[in-house]
């Protein structure tokens, strides 16, 4: 699946903090990139986050659960959203970026 | 002092500060007027259905209704920017303007941020 | 004589909330009495042995406070879950072995308390 | 094997980095070698006693993944500042006796040379 | 000199930050303020907050020097920033706000 | 990893954050390439003349001079929405654009964020 080197981002600050707008401005230049949603990161989706970028996105389940926060049918929601990360950074990536 | 405004503008489960804000409302409604404003991210605590259990994480919503007698105030500027207008809100809080909000701040004898 | 109320939530060196929170206080001293509460990072404050070589002591800043009679008080929620503990001897005026002489952990109830009893209450946060 | 080292700057409770990092490396250990550095407040997530009645133990966390070969470093600075000073003996593999078995002070040139030697370095900090 | 009770604001966060904006519109609103600078709030005096904001502004002289910012001529430059601080807040002031 | 781009933004004095970027950059030096990228708040550390002797902390633009062969890259955009483009800025630093300055970052191996 992941066979591409892409650049991974994991975003884990709300909407609204400077480290959010850096993250995905930075996601928005690489053209390729996967985004990762854990922790405050999840209330991204509230914005449609994966309406207009064109990233991958990906969500950790038990942060969406925690805060009573539903993703949209083109995010991909993880039960096990650190192993899938850490996979993908090791193995699978150009560049990564946490936020 | 006979009031305080507690505000919060912190999102609540990534840091300890939601929590922190609501002991200290609590532990203040026997002697004070007490209001909890929440403010920018700090309104993401008014989401109903937050399930905290596999964060190992106490559940803040249901911090907020053991506590019903505690007035909570959400400002809806920050609501609106936030995209939380369309989601089910827990009922037992007030929405506030931003007049409403201000005022409730400025008629109180002290804000204590968070 | 009128009360000042300092309530600080962060710990100190990473912001600077401490030390302002320290002119304000030795400001106020000689003419209101001061309270200090810590509260959720802030009960790092009083641990006793800090050595920052390049910045200013703030234990000791806060040591200081309390001989000239600001009585600080740090939550026990937060500095237990820290790994500061109460005890239930008090010895040189503080119930925690980590921290200064005089610098005590008690309920939360005692912010409330304070709060209640102050004419002024300053609020420093990140 | 590929090494990946984890950067924090933040302490215990007040931001969840330290669980985050926690679960990354819990994530990683069983293929990867992980390094964690704690810098600046991350230097107080490895203090021993920590009793958070409403929170995972971070400090046991941390504990627990020494036991599973993630080597975990504090800037000697940073630790030092807050009144967690080296010792010159080593016991259970520390050299802090507030900290946790395995858990090392060490000088920040550590943190250098972990990233040099990393495939990955991830870095979380509020 | 300090006679009139007016709503006294401290500011310690810089620009851009929310809670710098929410004490600048409440000082405001309040129409009869004194703004206090210490901290990372002196920034402020870049943008010329003694222009747009009605408020007599002081600033603290230490906080200045450290980080090489001028104060113009509307800012009164307090050598005593905290003492006079207090003695407004404790004396002369209907509301005092910290941000 | 070869190269290192440690970001600051956060403003110096108010907080250790810019002191131990500072830090952890010129420790870096001998092993890596070492870029120190000032944005946002961070740009603040770039004024010429601070005085921090009565603050009881270290003097920040010294270290910058301290360590000339650091690489410092100064935001543009930041430091003009700051009104900080009339000011003296220590003579050493680098300024960069957005453009060069996101490529800088692109370009290290990693980023290490204060």
């Amino acid at each position: 699946m992941k066979q591409e080197k892409l650049d991974v981002f994991l975003l884990t600050k709300p909407p609204f903090s400077s480290r959010s707008e850096l993250c995905l401005k930075l996601a928005a230049r690489s053209g390729k990139a996967r985004l990762y949603l854990a922790g405050d990161g999840v209330y991204h989706l509230l914005g449609g986050v994966e309406e207009f970028s064109k990233c991958e996105i990906y969500a950790c389940k038990e942060d969406l659960e925690a805060r009573a926060i539903k993703a949209g049918k083109k995010v991909t929601v993880l039960d096990n959203f650190y192993s899938d990360f850490i996979e993908d950074i090791m193995e699978h990536c150009r560049h990564e970026y946490t936020y | 002092m006979k009031s305080v405004f507690y505000l919060l503008d912190t999102a609540p489960y990534g840091s300890e500060k939601a929590f922190g804000a609501l002991n200290a409302a609590a532990v203040s409604l026997c002697e004070m007027d007490v209001t909890l404003g929440l403010y920018r991210d700090g309104v993401y605590l008014a989401v109903a259905g937050q399930d905290s259990r596999k964060l190992g994480l106490p559940n803040l919503a249901d911090i907020l209704y053991a506590y019903g007698e505690l007035r909570v105030l959400v400002h809806e500027p920050s609501l609106m920017e936030r995209h939380l207008f369309g989601e089910i809100l827990i009922e037992t809080l007030e929405l506030a303007d931003e007049e409403e909000f201000f005022e409730a701040m400025e008629s109180s004898d002290c804000v204590i941020s968070f | 004589m009128k009360i000042l109320t300092i309530v600080l939530t962060d710990g100190p060196y990473i912001s600077e909330y401490a030390e302002i929170a320290y002119k304000l206080a030795e400001a106020a001293l000689q003419q209101y009495k001061v309270n200090i509460f810590l509260y959720l990072d802030a009960v790092h404050i009083p641990k006793k042995g800090q050595d920052p070589s390049f910045f200013i002591n703030i234990g000791q800043l806060f040591s200081g406070l309390t001989e000239k009679a600001v009585v600080i008080r740090a939550c026990a929620r937060c500095a237990g879950a820290r790994g500061y503990l109460p005890e239930e001897e008090i010895i040189q005026g503080s119930n925690c072995r980590d921290y200064f002489p005089r610098i005590r952990i008690t309920s939360l109830y005692e912010l409330s308390e304070m709060l209640s009893k102050s004419d002024r209450v300053i609020s420093l946060s990140r």
